[in-house]
């Protein structure tokens, strides 16, 4: 097949949307409450979720501003008991309510029927079911830590989290729901893949988004129930105080550790691997280029999903487990490195000989591969036993994994939003802003970030409300270094909102982009598609002389599609 | 079939790929036939508590308790008759139950032996 | 493409095969997370009874082997039962479905009231972690921690077991009770004639997927907590 | 100026942290060629790979077993390389020299109690002296602490009920730093304290000037001497003599024991530890369960003992009890007065 992507219509399932005009989008398709917070469309889903999802980043972000508030002094600004809370809020309301729903629920949920040619998920109501139990578990979770608050950490380590005084139960209810929202959407997205492919969509045609999505949401059903499991024990220890982690009943606080690890190392493959997808469709777009190496990015995210089960007890070297569990652990960590470092190696080689454009998803994305990069190299530090017990607890630990989950998860996310804002609202935004933001949260994140790896090498214990004075320059550093990152956060939801309303019209495919959901309208219809699609050639082909060509220009803010491309989608 | 290339000519018209779900059910009579060999299996079960066999009297329960899921899994829940994907999803069930236990008992066996 | 079964089509599927294959694929796959969330209580309970073993053998003991086989017999009976239903709706014999159905709820309520009679014998022996574990039961001389110290193994450890015990046979109640509850739907959508098309036996094929692994776990629990101790003469009673 | 007051590395107090060091730099060396690598690459291919003008056509690479093989595989070995390198530093931690003298630390919200050998308590301050390896024994009383020494890069989680240990030869004089760092509560960031390392003079001044009290009988004031007062006071040697209920435990510690219902242990510290807590766990063969467990009775408010601190004075005890050196009840060793003396009534809830 030398030609595009043939879109043509099919038998009996022709365009639904009889007589509707052509301007008809999901968006328009209702303006009521009810035709939002009861649709099954899986794109208002997404939409849904957006809108939660940015709710919980920034209350994370007002909890992540109190902790650099408190530390710049060494004394700390906040009394210790407030500064336990507000770095518990952080973690749990950005690890259960951000980081592991964000791409899932917003892009996955977006994005997954339109790029493999499905006219929705496979169990729409079971995803608008997902969405309602996210928000009881995130109101829960929420109620609790604003109320009052926990003091534990996001860990939840016993034997404090039994007798802690705080709101620990709530708080372990709302992940528990928040659990079961996770699975159901991982369980939706794995039948969509598997069954609602359109016809030709073969597997090695998927494009590398949807593979990390599948991974992901591999380790979304295997993982989710057992932490399910550990927290209900934990609320059974609260309550009846029988001894399952307290080992002056006999029994043993590392067990909770394994199962909590058994969920959370594999989480943050959760919260990474569909940002490694989204920078896949990016790199691709904004170089011209094939990816380079397809099915080797495509089994690394499967790669990855499987490994990354083997690996969690490295967060136990110190912890008192078993010295041969620590050499098996260290030994298999190793291995989960390497498929995160072909991918890196295969985005660096797809930028080889393209013909790259630096517009604002291309930015974020380059942020990214830096970013994780860095984020990447320094677990090596933490996987190795040696250094790990110097390196565990410490600020270390807090800059590494910053590193690939703000530096690469947050980026790959705004990259990705970036990236599909046209197709998502039909607008585009602001060229010159959505730069300077991107070039303004590395900055920022690097100022932050980079003063805590000297601060984790000098032995600063993480969780400190108060700290030794030698510490005070590079903890003000970092400080300010966060202000920068803040105000950069701020300017994409300036700017994005602003495009809503006075943002140019984008047109259906303004990056020129190959994947199926740029041949439909922008925004598209509630149907996805005005036509069944076929799916007849390899994912990214850029450099085909064919391949659809940027209809969208900055210069003449002009969206609208070139002639010919037009004809060939209607 | 998982991971199929499909090709053009072939099935262009299929969406997704169809599981090989056959509708040869089998009869009541060979379901009634599984039926009497779990509920054969439940007996020996409890008698094997009371064989005196102590700590090893597990090994044998789990593997009577394999067993009767083995049977329910095949014949009741059709497994039997089920696609390969199906059987897949059994097995990664399987592994992954197969990596918390080890990994997890790993530590519990040997931390008597050597840890901090 | 008849219209009658355009009418059971979801919008976004193309062919029924594809809508059923879903609803398999879908049930299959929560059964694995399923088998995760008992398998993490599992592995909990393997380590402790691989460093407790005595405290565990002495306390499964305790538990009442006739209940738990009356129970094995009705549950496995139930699955039996629920696969008739399939193939009563498959054929498109309704009333044969809605009997078998009822057949099934019938056999599961039994369960739980072997079960809740069960719980109640051990809430009267203080078979109960915690404060009552140290108190005297009605009718008997010493408490239960005493009587397991004089065997020579640790109360703590013996309320372990039995705080396994709750917890594993708990989720199993409330994973029973989810079950029932599916299967009063589906007898309330066949007594609406829901099942007119014969197509629909899907649903009530999936249900039964989960139904057997409500089973299949029970019988994992049986070699566990029931069966796992060594009993030196038969007591039987309800 | 005020830069050059931040310290990138942190003081280095006995071999071990050279040795951490050393792998520390190894990583940086390697993952910092690695990220440089990456870096060039993509600043190289960004300025030479530039757009240059609209519908440029670029050539269709779809990638190269060869190099996939490549990239996986150097990266691999370079990390088994450090995963290697990481066990070998790792298990010096765990060669304790024989010879060591024993201190035993104590974690409790929110401080450190340190317990010397030779009968010194500390808070919150550990004095070493130089060269001398030392083993240290942790525990908890309530939840999962850790006690960590970044300048010997070292750091153990301290969990209750359960002892943890680890070991310095610190061969540097000075002053430094030690932490909690597994969040323990409110107090987490006040659990800090230091680690003075001193020569010999230094030391032995100190600790002369630490000397504790001697009171009553033949006593050097040792931690173990602690222990024998307990072990009168709570009538061990009724049963544990010669002609006792139960085993003699001359020369026990270090030895395997056969257990009953099949089973060895090794008596350390917290095989002692569980026999006096719950003896039923883990019975000498041959012997009776006869004995009472001592849990919540070994706290001793009159000298201002918690249960754990009872327990390391009576570990240090048995550790040093050799042949014939278990003390009979005569009116040399009069029980203690307040102490049981009814062997029947022995170990009874109070």
């Amino acid at each position: 097949m030398s030609t595009m992507s043939a879109l043509h219509t099919h038998g009996g399932h022709a365009a639904p949307l009889a007589g509707a005009a052509p301007s008809d989008n999901y968006l328009t398709d209702g303006y009521t409450w009810k035709s939002w917070l009861l649709t099954v469309d899986h794109k208002r889903i997404g939409l849904l979720y957006l809108v939660s999802v940015t709710a919980f980043f920034m209350i994370g972000m007002a909890a992540a501003g109190l902790i650099r508030y408190n530390l710049v002094t060494p004394s700390g600004m906040l009394t210790p008991d407030q500064y336990n809370k507000v770095f518990t809020a952080h973690g749990i309301v950005m690890v259960f309510l951000f980081l592991v729903p964000v791409v899932p629920g917003v892009l996955g949920n977006f994005l997954i029927p339109i790029t493999i040619g499905a006219r929705d998920l496979a169990f729409p109501r079971l995803n608008l079911l997902s969405w309602y139990l996210y928000m009881a578990g995130a109101f829960c979770a929420c109620w609790a830590l604003l109320s009052g608050g926990v003091d534990t950490g996001w860990t939840l380590y016993p034997p404090y989290s039994t007798r802690s005084q705080t709101n620990v139960a709530p708080v372990a209810i709302g992940i528990f729901i928040a659990g079961f929202s996770s699975i159901l959407t991982g369980l939706n997205i794995v039948v969509t893949v598997h069954r609602m492919r359109a016809p030709g969509m073969t597997w090695f045609r998927l494009p590398l988004f949807v593979w990390a999505m599948y991974a992901t949401s591999l380790i979304m059903l295997l993982a989710t129930p057992v932490l399910a499991v550990t927290v209900v024990l934990l609320a059974v220890e609260r309550i009846a105080q029988v001894g399952i982690f307290d080992p002056a009943l006999g029994g043993d606080p590392l067990l909770f550790q394994h199962m909590f690890w058994f969920y959370s190392h594999p989480a943050v493959y959760i919260m990474i691997l569909p940002g490694m997808g989204i920078i896949s469709e990016v790199i691709t777009c904004f170089s011209r280029k094939n990816i380079f190496g397809y099915k080797a990015i495509a089994w690394s995210s499967v790669g990855i999903a499987v490994v990354g089960f083997l690996v969690w007890g490295h967060h136990m070297f110190v912890a008192g487990q078993g010295y041969y569990s620590a050499l098996v652990f260290s030994l298999l960590s190793m291995f989960v490195a390497v498929p995160s470092a072909i991918k890196v190696f295969n985005w660096t080689a797809t930028l080889y000989k393209g013909s790259i454009s630096f517009q604002a998803p291309m930015l974020y994305a380059l942020g990214f591969i830096a970013l994780f990069t860095i984020g990447g190299v320094t677990g090596l530090f933490l996987s190795t036993l040696g250094t790990d017990r110097h390196l565990h607890d410490t600020y270390f630990v807090i800059a590494h994994f910053h590193f690939t989950m703000v530096g690469g998860m947050v980026m790959a996310y705004f990259a990705g939003i970036h990236f599909w804002w046209p197709k998502i609202t039909g607008k585009m935004y602001s060229d010159f802003w959505s730069r300077i933001a991107a070039i303004l949260m590395c900055v920022g994140f690097f100022m932050t970030f980079i003063p805590q790896f000297v601060l984790g090498y000098l032995g600063m214990p993480r969780r400190y409300h108060a700290y030794p004075p030698e510490f005070a320059v590079l903890n003000v550093l970092s400080s300010a270094g966060s202000t920068v990152l803040g105000l950069g956060y701020l300017f994409p939801f300036t700017y994005l909102i602003h495009s809503l309303f006075y943002g140019k019209p984008a047109g259906d495919n303004p990056w020129g982009a190959t994947g199926l959901e740029w041949r439909t309208t922008s925004p598209p219809p509630t149907q996805n598609f005005h036509h069944t699609l076929v799916s007849t050639e390899m994912p990214y082909e850029y450099s085909l002389p064919n391949a659809p060509k940027p209809t969208f220009s900055y210069a003449t803010a002009s969206g609208e599609p070139v002639k010919e491309e037009k004809a060939n989608v209607h | 079939m998982l991971l199929a290339h499909g090709s053009i000519s072939n099935g262009i018209c299929k969406r997704g790929i169809m599981n090989e779900h056959s509708n040869a059910a089998p009869s009541k009579a060979s379901y009634l036939l599984i039926y009497l060999v779990i509920a054969s299996l439940i007996f020996l079960a409890i008698s094997v508590s009371f064989m005196g066999l102590g700590q090893s009297a597990v090994f044998l329960n789990l593997l009577i308790a394999g067993t009767q899921a083995s049977l329910l899994v095949y014949f009741f829940m059709h497994l039997k008759t089920a696609d390969k994907l199906t059987w897949l999803i059994v097995g990664a069930g399987l592994f992954w139950i197969f990596i918390l236990f080890v990994l997890l008992l790993t530590d519990y066996v040997t931390r008597q032996i050597a840890a901090y | 493409m008849s219209t009658d079964s355009t009418s059971v089509l979801a919008h976004h599927y193309d062919t029924m095969e594809q809508q059923q294959g879903s609803a398999r694929l879908g049930m299959w796959l929560f059964l694995v997370t399923e088998v995760l969330f008992f398998g993490g209580i599992f592995v909990a309970y393997t380590a402790y009874r691989i460093w407790y073993p005595e405290a565990f053998l002495a306390a499964s003991a305790k538990l009442n082997v006739l209940i738990a086989g009356i129970n094995s017999l009705l549950l496995l009976t139930s699955s039996l039962t629920i696969t008739f239903a399939i193939h009563a709706s498959h054929e498109g014999k309704q009333a044969d479905l809605r009997r078998w159905l009822l057949v099934t709820i019938a056999l599961a309520i039994a369960f739980l009231g072997f079960k809740s009679r069960e719980y109640y014998n051990d809430y009267r022996e203080h078979l109960i972690p915690g404060k009552m574990f140290y108190s005297v039961p009605e009718g008997e001389k010493h408490t239960p921690a005493q009587e397991f110290e004089e065997k020579g193994v640790n109360p703590h450890h013996v309320q372990l077991f039995f705080m396994f015990y709750y917890c594993m046979t708990g989720l199993h109640v409330l994973h029973m009770i989810v079950g029932i509850g599916l299967i009063a739907w589906l007898y309330i959508l066949a007594k609406r004639n829901y099942f007119h098309h014969p197509d629909r036996y899907v649903y009530v094929e999936v249900t039964s997927l989960y139904w057997h692994f409500v089973d299949m776990m029970w019988f994992f629990l049986v070699a566990l907590l029931y069966v796992a101790g060594s009993r030196q003469h038969f007591e039987w009673h309800l | 100026m005020f830069i050059a007051n931040i310290p990138l590395l942190p003081e280095r107090g006995c071999e071990q942290a050279a040795q951490v060091d050393y792998l520390f730099y190894f990583i940086s060396a390697v993952t910092g060629a690695g990220t440089a690598l990456v870096f060039v690459l993509l600043a190289f291919m960004c300025s030479r790979y530039r757009k240059q003008r609209e519908g440029e056509q670029t050539p269709r690479i779809l990638g190269s077993h060869k190099l996939e093989i490549f990239w996986s595989a150097v990266p691999l070995v370079l990390f088994l390389v450090m995963f290697a390198w990481g066990v070998v530093v790792f298990d010096q931690g765990f060669d304790v020299p024989s010879e060591a003298p024993e201190i035993f630390v104590v974690g409790k919200q929110w401080m450190w109690k340190i317990q010397h050998p030779n009968g010194v308590r500390e808070i919150n301050e550990m004095h070493l002296l130089i060269n001398q390896p030392v083993k240290v024994t942790l525990i908890s009383e309530d939840v999962i602490h850790c006690y960590g020494i970044p300048a010997f890069r070292d750091k153990i989680d301290v969990l209750p009920n359960r002892y943890v240990t680890t070991w310095y030869q610190p061969n540097k004089a000075g002053k430094y730093q030690l932490y909690c760092d597994q969040l323990c509560g409110v107090g987490h960031s006040q659990m800090i304290g230091w680690i003075h390392v001193m020569e010999k003079d230094d030391y032995d001044l100190w600790y002369n000037g630490k000397r504790p009290k001697i009171d009553d009988g033949p006593t050097d004031g040792s931690l173990a001497w602690e222990g024998r007062k307990l072990f009168l006071k709570l009538q061990c040697a009724s049963c544990h003599s010669a002609k006792g209920r139960a085993p003699i435990l001359e020369g026990l510690y270090g030895s395997t024991v056969p257990l009953r219902g099949g089973g060895t242990v090794k008596v350390n510290d917290g095989y002692i530890r569980e026999s006096i807590l719950l003896p039923m766990a883990k019975v000498h063969e041959g012997w009776a369960p006869i004995m009472p467990t001592f849990a919540n009775q070994l706290a001793d408010k009159s000298l201002d003992l918690t249960q754990e601190e009872a327990l390391i004075r009576l570990i240090a005890y048995i550790k040093t009890l050799g042949p014939g050196q278990t003390p009979t009840r005569t009116d040399k060793f009069p029980a203690p007065i307040g102490a049981e003396t009814d062997p029947s009534k022995l170990g009874e809830k109070k």
